[in-house]
């Protein structure tokens, strides 16, 4: 912010929210708004729908429960990560964002042996619609998991380097929030695409 | 302006250009005021000389306020009323459905119009139903039900003599109706892209007398007399 | 989210609060009956995400700004949920 | 191209060689609607201007986040790039119209497009990616990076409107990603959301698409209307009327646009009894855009009028939005629009509007704002011309295409003789035609003058329109961090013009109280 050749920081007007949470915020707004459509769009026909019940049968609801424990852990693993970072715990800190990275790499995998399961059942996108909406909201949730994982794993990184952790830690709790707005849209997936 | 829509032949598309009609004199009217407003305020208030200094009318006062908000609020009644005027018309043609005396289903299906009519038993699906492609014959001063389906994409089902259209969506069926006040042959474009061939896509409606479409009626299906 | 922290339960009660409703909602709809298992399940997940939202998400000592961000989209949602309604379940075609 | 074919249907183009078939006319049709509004109207006007005009104007060094607003310039160009290579891949770019209905646009052998239309559906997601990270750029900016005295009721006006124009596209984008993935799994992986024999339904698409894409008309012309605002209130010389009032009008008018989407499908299948409501919504939102529009009337009342090249495309702009707004109450109404859905009225309505802003408002902020960009001055004489060319051909092209609509001729037809009720409108169609040649040879004086200017145009004063917002105060062009020295200070509401017992005609916001007088 201080580019110019001005030697002391600009006055600014006060902000009521922070810049980087500002922005995360409203970016959460417009995902709030991608789920939404789709869920919208999935309970509808759901609702007028056959009901697909068979087809649900065919989730394991051992493993989507186990998942929702994770993501679940995953989420307050990270809130602890925040802690950390508020108290300067520069090694808790480090030790709870890897447990978030593992629980996340974790649902994937489980995801992953839920879709080669289907997959060996004959069950692809385009069996159903069922099958289509199933795909497509797990795998849209599941890009999203990739992407929390991916921002956390580098913001472990760049925390790692000396001096980062007093440079970089504050983003924890961006990262935080992406990571818990994930959680609750499985929190809404889990029952509607494995219970319901 | 008026010239240039297409014969009216419906009984509701007189309705609909009376609603068509009130809003173009509405509108003109406000048309025409803000645009004298436009030049005269250009001439008037242009600057003549360097140090003409202007008004200071921020416009936080009531009396200032009002020269604004009280056309807002004519615009709000005008637009009301065209609203109500026009709900009774929307009413008429597409929510009513008036019992009619020929009932036809009409496929979309790229790029033609597909015609079938349940022959003299009334009933589709029996062995006196008629396909015809593209044509569709009805009676004048008749009610006619049109069960629109589509086979592929979404088509639209448009009779501009009739003021009539209503899309063609796969996987439902909607029933549109008209009745059409004169006879002849009018066109029947498809109004919603539908693929390369959409602007070839056309059939034809032949609106018939009474006793020209007893005729036609019998050259179809000579057995049922 | 020091002060909050200082006040309210901790994380550790907030995460066995969220595992109980997973568990709970499992067991709800293998053994409620058809509509009440749905609701009762659809009930558990939003207590769920207010949980977290409340909690892990800090809206509980955030300002209504950052509220709105949250809760007008998801008007927004359930205004298209209404709109869509009458179509999708076809009740007039 | 579009044009020629309308008027000489089946005949050779010149400097293409040949007629074109009309698989190709649907691919020009869909690829002009798609280029025009993601490709030139929104990263113009909402991005250009955003990046360019916030800082300066809210008197920061730069935006809230630069490096997330290098990486939408980058992946808005990087969607560019896509949507040409649609052009080259194998059957052709997309053909299904820029609103990509399915099942048209969700199965291959429905328009023979193959991987053209795959293309336009990346392109469109990366532009939508693009935009939300300059959208979150541009409402972060105007809230927190402020200098000292700028309260969010002092900013200028196309700052709030940029505001707006972000929030309604980050809260309606969402539901028609989700349609664009949708649609995506729908061509290559045999899905059937928008096919009915699927169980999916087209119109769900219909819905998702329209959710977004009436805000979206918003988001182009919001920042537009916001340039002529400030164009008009300065070279009216005079204080904007009903600043706080307009505000206000725009989050009406906003919120409203969220709740009037289905007016694009009064006649496409939708529940009949939802059209009356929306068509209400859709009516009453002409209120707010009544009250921006006499409110910018009663701003040039009592003016010193100053008529300069941006003061014409401003006014001209003004003028062309009021035609195409009172079109709308056509268009909205829902009797009327069963007549004039998909017919021309339509395509010309929606020319009126948006062109009106993006091109006369878009001008309008280019001649205004050239001095500040490029430090010299745009040549006055070829500039007016370029105005007068470009109106008088504008409404030569549009007013006779509302005739066209009610004559009942259908939009994205490749070939109007081949049916007789459009037949009669040929002569009409070739006039319209000879007139849009006229209008974009009338660019070239605009071309000429703009590339022109920046090395023969006069050198350019801090503040050549004597302007009050805080870009005026920063040599030009600004220099790395925007100004030499610090940032003024804000003082005082932003258009302060010729106020009484005051013996300057003009106080730029950053003037201190104390030295008014």
């Amino acid at each position: 912010m201080n580019a110019g050749s001005a030697s002391t920081p600009d006055a600014v007007e006060p902000s009521p929210v922070p810049a980087a949470k500002l922005g995360i915020w409203w970016f959460l707004a417009s995902e709030v708004m991608v789920f939404g459509g789709a869920l919208v769009s999935f309970i509808l026909l759901r609702l007028v729908g056959p009901g697909w019940s068979e087809d649900l049968a065919h989730n394991s609801v051992a493993l989507g429960s186990i998942n929702t424990l994770i993501l679940i852990t995953s989420s307050f693993t990270i809130v602890e990560v925040l802690s950390a970072q508020k108290r300067g715990d520069e090694k808790k800190f480090r030790s709870f964002m890897g447990i978030t990275i593992v629980l996340g790499l974790l649902f994937l995998v489980i995801k992953g042996v839920e879709y080669s399961a289907h997959f060996s059942e004959g069950l692809f996108p385009d069996k159903g619609l069922f099958w289509a909406f199933y795909f497509g909201l797990t795998g849209l949730h599941a890009l999203h998991v990739l992407a929390g994982i991916v921002a956390n794993a580098s913001l472990l990184v760049v925390v790692s380097r000396p001096g980062g952790f007093a440079r970089y830690s504050h983003r924890a709790e961006m990262n935080g929030l992406y990571w818990h707005f994930v959680d609750v849209v499985w929190i809404f997936l889990f029952p509607l695409l494995y219970l319901g | 302006m008026f010239a240039w829509l297409p014969e009216n032949v419906s009984t509701y598309g007189g309705d609909i250009d009376a609603i068509f009609k009130l809003i173009y004199y509405v509108v003109g009217v406000w048309f025409v005021a803000t645009q004298v407003f436009l030049v005269y305020c250009l001439i008037r208030f242009r600057r003549r000389s360097g140090n003409q200094r202007s008004k200071y009318l921020p416009g936080n006062t009531a009396s200032q306020a009002a020269w604004v908000l009280i056309p807002c609020a004519l615009v709000l009644v005008l637009d009301l009323w065209i609203d109500f005027r026009g709900a009774d018309v929307w009413a008429k043609v597409k929510l009513s459905r008036p019992t009619p005396n020929l009932i036809v289903r009409v496929t979309g299906k790229q790029f033609n119009w597909i015609v079938t009519y349940p022959g003299p038993d009334g009933k589709f699906g029996t062995a006196d139903d008629k396909k015809i492609d593209n044509d569709l014959h009805v009676p004048v001063n008749q009610v006619v039900r049109v069960l629109l389906t589509g086979e592929d994409v979404i088509h639209s089902f448009y009779l501009p003599h009739l003021r009539l259209k209503q899309d063609v969506v796969p996987g439902r069926e909607i029933p549109a109706w008209f009745e059409a006040t004169k006879t002849g042959k009018y066109e029947i474009p498809c109004a919603e892209l539908c693929g390369f061939g959409h602007s070839g896509m056309k059939g034809f409606l032949y609106v018939h007398s009474e006793a020209d479409f007893k005729a036609w009626v019998r050259t179809q299906w000579p057995s049922a007399g | 989210m020091a002060a909050g922290e200082a006040h309210g339960p901790s994380n550790v009660i907030i995460w066995v609060y969220l595992v109980v409703l997973a568990i709970l909602s499992v067991f709800v709809s293998s053994v409620f009956p058809a509509p009440a298992d749905t609701i009762a399940v659809f009930a558990l997940a939003i207590a769920k995400a207010v949980l977290v939202l409340l909690y892990f998400m800090h809206l509980r000592v955030e300002k209504i700004f950052i509220h709105s961000l949250f809760f007008i989209p998801l008007l927004l949602v359930v205004v298209l949920y209404v709109g869509l309604m009458p179509d999708i379940m076809r009740s007039m075609y | 191209m579009i044009r020629w074919q309308l008027a000489y249907p089946e005949t050779e183009i010149p400097l293409f060689g040949r007629p074109i078939g009309p698989d190709e006319y649907n691919a020009f049709v869909t690829m002009h609607g798609t280029i025009m509004v993601f490709f030139v109207a929104m990263p113009l006007l909402v991005a250009a201007m955003g990046n360019f005009l916030i800082p300066l104007m809210i008197g920061a060094r730069d935006m809230a986040f630069p490096r997330l607003n290098m990486m939408s310039v980058w992946v808005l160009a990087v969607a560019s790039l896509v949507l040409l290579a649609s052009f080259f891949v194998e059957a052709g770019p997309a053909a299904a119209g820029w609103t990509g209905y399915p099942p048209l646009s969700a199965r291959i052998e429905y328009t023979g497009v193959e991987y053209g239309l795959d293309l336009w559906i990346l392109a469109l997601a990366l532009e939508f990616a693009s935009f939300l990270m300059g959208g979150i750029n541009f409402l972060v900016t105007p809230i927190n990076l402020r200098t000292r005295g700028m309260s969010l009721f002092r900013l200028p006006l196309i700052v709030w409107m940029i505001m707006g124009a972000s929030i309604l596209f980050l809260l309606s984008v969402g539901p028609l990603i989700a349609g664009a993935v949708f649609l995506l799994l729908d061509r290559n992986l045999g899905t059937s959301f928008f096919l009915a024999e699927g169980g999916g339904d087209p119109l769900l698409w219909q819905h998702l698409f329209w959710f977004f894409g009436h805000p979206e008309v918003y988001v182009i012309l919001l920042p537009a209307a916001g340039a002529m605002m400030e164009i008009i209130s300065t070279f009216s010389r005079k204080t904007i009327f009903g600043y706080k009032s307009i505000i206000y009008a725009v989050m009406i008018a906003g919120v409203l646009s969220f709740l009037v989407w289905a007016h694009h499908q009064f006649i496409s299948g939708l529940d009949p009894r939802l059209a009356m409501p929306f068509s209400i919504t859709t009516i009453l939102i002409s209120v707010p855009f009544a009250f921006i529009i006499f409110s910018m009337l009663a701003t040039m009342w009592g003016g010193s009028i100053w008529l300069t090249t941006p003061m014409w495309f401003a006014v001209g702009g003004l003028s062309v939005f009021i035609f195409g707004g009172v079109t709308g109450i056509f268009n909205g109404s829902a009797p009327v629009d069963i007549y004039i859905h998909d017919t021309y009225f339509v395509v010309a309505h929606f020319h009126s509007t948006l062109f009106s802003t993006v091109f006369l408002g878009g001008f309008a902020a280019l001649y205004y704002w050239y001095p500040k960009m490029f430090g010299r001055m745009m040549n006055e004489f070829w500039g007016k011309v370029h105005f007068w060319g470009t109106y008088i051909f504008f409404l030569l092209v549009f007013v006779p295409m509302h005739l066209l609509g009610v004559g009942g001729m259908m939009r994205r037809i490749a070939d109007p003789s081949k049916y007789e009720f459009v037949k009669e409108l040929l002569p009409m169609n070739e006039f319209i035609t000879v007139a849009a040649i006229g209008l974009l040879l009338i660019q070239a004086p605009f071309v000429f003058n703009f590339l022109g200017s920046m090395f023969v145009g006069k050198k350019a004063s801090e503040n050549p329109w004597d302007a009050t917002t805080l870009e005026w105060t920063t040599p030009s062009p600004p220099p790395h961090g925007n100004w030499p020295g610090a940032i003024p200070a804000v003082h005082r509401p932003p258009y302060e013009y010729a106020v009484p017992g005051v013996s300057e005609e003009w106080l730029p916001q950053s003037r201190p109280e104390g030295a008014a007088s």
